[in-house]
């Protein structure tokens, strides 16, 4: 805890420092001492600055630069938790908290949103409030999206999986961790000035004209944009470097290759819309004038910056989630991965053409551009998605399907991203796009795809993992009724939706008309089933973590490295550096084996238990 | 950057390091290749007439020469030549800083000619702003590689932190070398 | 196996007619109130038939393995080891990508042509967007409803909507016309559409205008109410407006 | 890689990458002053300007000749 304490002094400390400096400098200059805005601004980055130097960075790294001693903390137990530490698997806990925590209240806001949705008039809040609320939940879930899988489970297990004893960068990695604390902190901060009414869009030129809680989200995007890109650096060096001896790029397990596919969106795309958000800060703070009409501005630029990230930003949500998805899939058939090279190919074909699709989010946005290549090309991308589908039918074809808890998220996957693939194509279609672009239909279609890939991947991700995490094992009886609870209820609350969307009922309102009021009030209830599935999910959690039997080291009988050694895994990973020498998915052949651990010294090789 | 030990790679730290800086540098680039996209879709090839070619052809040269100097502190460095290693270095910073100085009177200029309230000014300012910002943390390293320096860090075994520094300062220079002639230059 | 693939391939026989059956026994789409609405229409049916038998081969293949391949009990037992198959996954290939190209050419590209073929106009309305309502001008007749409550168009009669905003970004959509476009501060954006029955707001809720692009605190209420009248009835309007003005 | 000889070469590797930046600095110069339209060749130019300083200053090709060091 101590570090948090001196986290949130450095950042006390460097607010001063940065709104006094500015405030200095004004005075210097013959300004007015203190503008809101421009006092945010410099003094956030400054602020953040000083936490992370108080939170572990100086202690650590800093002092380096200048040539002192570092200083390192040999702490245990769960203070090792609210610290820089380095440990990979440490920070995948950290992650994981952090972002089921902020899931979880992003969750509370969208019950809220039900809530008011009841009612086609004024429910329980007015338009402004809802927009607001509207605005938190989106962004909050967005930032959860684009973390929660690549965070957590990036970090414990992608290490674990090649082989590695930790990341490449293991500070790098601690910081990219404690620059998400700033992002739910920033967004929540918003509310004490008004807080934004953009949505997690955030489109210009409303965004420069409302109020300045705009700036809180601006600065958090851009917060949760740096530790990305961090991440995105530590896992593609990480695994292009440190993979263990033998582990050649066609014996790379699946899910890694997913993590590696968002790195790479994550590197090349998120500084797009760092760039962007600035642009909208300097419109708000000094009177430029990229989105400004008047003096020749253009709104347009604004959707084509941020949608050349936001659009591979779905992808770096989606893939990671395919990934555990197939990853649990081949070992609950116990067949191989079919078709492997195609959902590798899969995978990269999406990252290299979703950079070429952005501007179907702007079909109906007046752009000058033909939007023809964008329809084209977003047609084309269900290609490469398809080898995924490919990948999943052929493998649970003729496989001994386990039907574990994992799995039946899994599969769950399986399906909705069928449906939230299916109707994107209605969406790339720019006749059809005219009429359902802004409609519910949207809403339904990106909750498929993000909820029912992502967040069903995660639960995949979770129950398949928590052995390993935990060294316990949950309790398959609760799992299987939360996976039942939840998947009927997420399919009640989405797929009316899209009648919703047809019917002509647009997106983000507060009222609407009363015509579609039963459906809305259906979809309210089902989306209070649906969120109080998470009880029964975190009860599970807490109590087997506490009083679960003892899980051993490998309960699934799971070929990859990661199951190869303890759970809970040692400090560094696995006792002996293991060796590759064959595929990491082949069930069914007799007398394979993945991996291997010579014990140094001696020339006789133990053989791992298949 | 780091200097933890691994067991596990089969690749050196220093290799490592390199790669990650490359990733860093290749992602830091996206900042310029959004803006000059920004200034091509806001402007398409015009430019304001007012601007001052002498300035922007001298600061274009001193970070030219900046790059050489910072070029020749590496080579000394990896001879084991630290005296003009710290003397490159030295230069290098000097340079940067009268770089920065030259953008201050460009700015103060282009106030009178374009404010951040025109479109062009909207551009000019911040590309160069984004430059400048990029130029002045290149020379806080290069500020904590001199006193480094002068501790006695850095051999000709071991200069991974002056390599990293001089290879961003060289990423700062090529972000120059596009974003001169699309300020300065196009028409 | 082969009889699984038998019995996979009538599961899959059946949904799809279920399917087939289901869309054709409900109405699918709200009122349609323009000739482009129809084009518009048209793509989307055909899109989802096309859609029906993809939907319903995934999940047909997901129920069969869930059924038929299910572990039973705790023993574990490892499936085939199959690692690919070169014939069917190129001919997964093959069909995705047909399927594919040939959704970009037919309700894509011929849609998308049939919507902006027609560049005749008979009528031209200007709209202008602001927080939080709507204002229509009709140059031609020399007519300005400031703030308007009802937009009034006539019937058959190709219509373009010059739209432009004054502050922020707007949304202009008349869901019965299955159309929208921004209205964008600092530029002017089109839309062209040809009525083809008459009716208003009271008629059928799809008849109205809506703003679509989130725009603040009075974005929900950003709607105004449209009637489609008859040539005679709309120049009896315009004669109307054009002497209560004066 | 540390012998006397080499730093010789490398120097010039430096100082001719540097005349030939300026070459082409002057270059692009006197494009924009006389040729209309200037934009293709001052991109060629600043694309060549930028591949020397990736490859000469900052030695790109170290990232794909993976040297591993023998401790």
């Amino acid at each position: 805890m101590k570090a948090i304490y001196k986290g949130i002094a450095g950042a006390l400390i460097g607010f001063v420092i940065g709104a006094g400096g500015l405030s200095l400098i004004r005075i210097l200059i013959g300004l007015e001492p203190w503008e809101l805005e421009t006092g945010i601004v410099v003094g956030y980055l400054f602020a953040l600055c000083g936490w992370l130097l108080g939170v572990g960075v100086w202690d650590y790294w800093g002092r380096g630069w200048f040539g002192l001693p570092l200083r390192k903390y040999k702490l245990t137990g769960w203070r090792r938790y609210f610290s820089f530490d380095t440990d990979h698997k440490v920070i995948g806990i950290q992650y994981l908290f952090t972002f089921l925590l902020m899931m979880l209240v992003a969750g509370i806001f969208a019950m809220f949103m039900r809530t008011e949705l009841m009612d086609p008039g004024r429910g329980i809040m007015d338009p402004k409030t809802y927009n607001k609320l509207m605005s938190l939940h989106g962004m909050f879930m967005i930032a959860v999206a684009i973390t929660i899988i690549s965070g957590p489970f990036g970090n414990y297990i992608v290490p674990l999986m090649i082989g590695a004893d930790d990341m490449a960068f293991p500070r790098l990695n601690a910081l990219s961790y404690w620059l998400t604390p700033a992002v739910p902190i920033l967004l929540l901060t918003s509310l004490a000035f008004q807080g934004w009414n953009s949505g997690w869009t955030g489109y210009a030129p409303l965004s420069v004209t409302n109020e300045t809680g705009q700036v809180f989200y601006n600065l958090a995007f851009m917060t949760l944009g740096l530790s990305s890109i961090v991440g995105a650096v530590n896992f593609l060096t990480t695994v292009i470097t440190m993979r263990a001896p033998g582990m050649t790029w066609g014996r790379l397990p699946i899910f890694v290759w997913s993590i590696l596919s968002t790195a790479i969106l994550s590197l090349l795309a998120t500084n797009f819309v760092f760039m962007v958000m600035l642009m909208v800060i300097l419109d708000r703070i000094s009177g430029m004038g990229f989105f400004n009409p008047d003096i020749g501005g253009n709104p347009i630029l604004y959707q084509h910056l941020f949608w050349f990230y936001s659009h591979p930003a779905v992808y770096v949500m989606a893939i990671p989630g395919l990934g555990i998805t197939l990853e649990v899939i081949t070992h609950f058939s116990r067949k191989p991965l079919f078709a492997y090279r195609w959902a590798v190919a899969g995978f990269l074909g999406i990252v290299i053409m979703s950079f070429t699709v952005w501007a179907h989010h702007m079909f109906t946005s007046g752009m000058p551009e033909n939007p023809l290549p964008f329809m084209v090309s977003t047609e084309l991308i269900s290609i490469p998605t398809g080898f995924v589908f490919l990948a999943a039918l052929g493998t649970i074809w003729l496989g001994k399907l386990w039907l574990k808890t994992p799995m039946l998220f899994g599969l769950a996957v399986i399906f909705n991203f069928l449906i939230g693939g299916i109707t994107g194509i209605f969406l790339a279609d720019i006749p059809i796009d005219l009429q359902l672009q802004d409609t519910f239909w949207v809403v339904a279609h990106f909750h498929y795809t993000i909820v029912g890939t992502q967040i069903f991947g995660l639960m995949a991700a979770i129950y398949y993992w928590f052995p390993k995490l935990t060294g316990r094992m949950y309790n398959e009886r609760l799992g299987k009724l939360h996976f039942w609870v939840m998947f009927i209820s997420f399919n009640t609350t989405f797929s009316p939706m899209f009648w919703l969307g047809i019917n002509s009922m647009n997106r983000r309102v507060a009222q609407y008309l009363p015509e579609f009021s039963m459906v809305n009030t259906w979809v309210t209830i089902s989306a209070f089933v649906m969120g109080s599935s998470f009880l029964i999910f975190l009860y599970n959690m807490i109590y087997s973590w506490i009083r679960g039997s003892k899980a051993g080291a490998n309960p699934w009988n799971a070929r990859t490295l990661e199951w190869q050694t303890s759970s809970p895994p040692p400090a560094h990973n696995f006792a002996t550096p293991p060796e590759i020498i064959g595929h990491p998915y082949d069930y069914g052949l007799p007398g394979s084996s993945h991996a291997f651990f010579p014990i140094s010294g001696s020339s006789g090789n133990k053989q791992v238990k298949d | 950057m780091t200097t933890n030990t691994l067991h596990s790679s089969r690749f050196s730290q220093l290799y490592i390091n390199r790669l990650g800086l490359w990733l860093f540098i290749l992602s830091e680039s996206v900042i310029f290749v959004a803006l000059l996209f920004t200034r091509f879709y806001l402007l398409g090839v015009e430019r304001a007439p007012e601007i001052n070619q002498t300035i922007g052809l001298i600061i274009t040269g001193l970070l030219l020469v900046s790059s050489l100097t910072a070029y020749r502190a590496e080579v000394h460095i990896a001879q084991g030549n630290r005296k003009a290693f710290m003397n490159n270095i030295l230069a290098t910073i000097l340079l940067g800083i009268v770089f920065l100085i030259g953008v201050g009177i460009e700015w103060s200029e282009a106030f009178d000619h374009f404010p951040p309230g025109t479109l062009f000014g909207t551009v000019f300012f911040t590309m160069t702003g984004m430059h400048a910002f990029h130029v002045l943390t290149g020379l806080l390293l290069l500020g904590l590689l001199y006193l480094r320096g002068t501790q006695g860090a850095y051999s000709k075994n071991d200069y991974w932190g002056a390599e990293a520094t001089i290879k961003y300062w060289h990423f700062v220079d090529i972000v120059w070398v596009f974003f001169y002639p699309a300020l300065y230059l196009l028409s | 196996m082969r009889r699984d693939v038998i019995y996979g391939g009538l599961l899959w026989l059946v949904l799809t007619v279920i399917c087939y059956s289901l869309i054709s026994e409900f109405t699918l789409f709200p009122l349609t109130a323009a000739h482009e609405a129809e084009t518009i229409d048209e793509s989307f049916l055909f899109l989802i038939q096309l859609a029906i038998p993809v939907f319903t081969f995934v999940v047909s293949v997901l129920l069969y393995s869930i059924f038929r391949f299910r572990r039973t009990g705790e023993k574990s037992e490892d499936g085939l080891h199959i690692i690919s198959n070169k014939p069917v996954t190129w001919m997964w290939l093959l069909i995705t990508s047909g399927l594919a190209i040939y959704m970009i050419i037919d309700p894509g590209l011929t849609g998308f042509k049939k919507l902006t073929a027609n560049k005749n106009v008979d009528l031209v309305v200007q709209v202008e967007a602001r927080k939080w309502s709507w204002s229509f001008t009709y140059p031609q007749q020399g007519i300005t409803l400031k703030d308007a409550d009802e937009l009034i168009l006539p019937v058959n009669q190709r219509i373009l909507f010059e739209i432009s905003s004054v502050d922020i970004i707007h949304s202009f959509w008349i869901p019965a016309f299955r159309m929208k476009i921004d209205a964008v501060p600092g530029q002017l954006t089109f839309m062209r559409v040809t009525p083809n029955i008459i009716g208003s707001f009271e008629d059928d809720i799809n008849l109205r205008v809506q703003c679509a692009e989130l725009c603040g605190t009075g974005h929900s209420r950003m709607r105004v109410d449209l009637r489609i009248l008859t040539l005679q009835e709309f120049e009896t309007w315009i004669i109307e407006q054009t002497t209560s003005t004066d | 890689m540390n012998k006397p000889s080499d730093k010789k070469a490398r120097m010039r590797i430096g100082w001719v990458t540097f005349i030939a930046l300026g070459v082409l600095t002057i270059v692009e110069f006197f494009i924009s002053l006389y040729i209309r339209p200037s934009t293709p060749y001052l991109i060629v130019t600043a694309v060549i300007k930028g591949w020397l300083i990736i490859s000469y200053f900052m030695h790109i090709a170290q990232v794909w000749r993976r040297d591993k060091d023998s401790k």
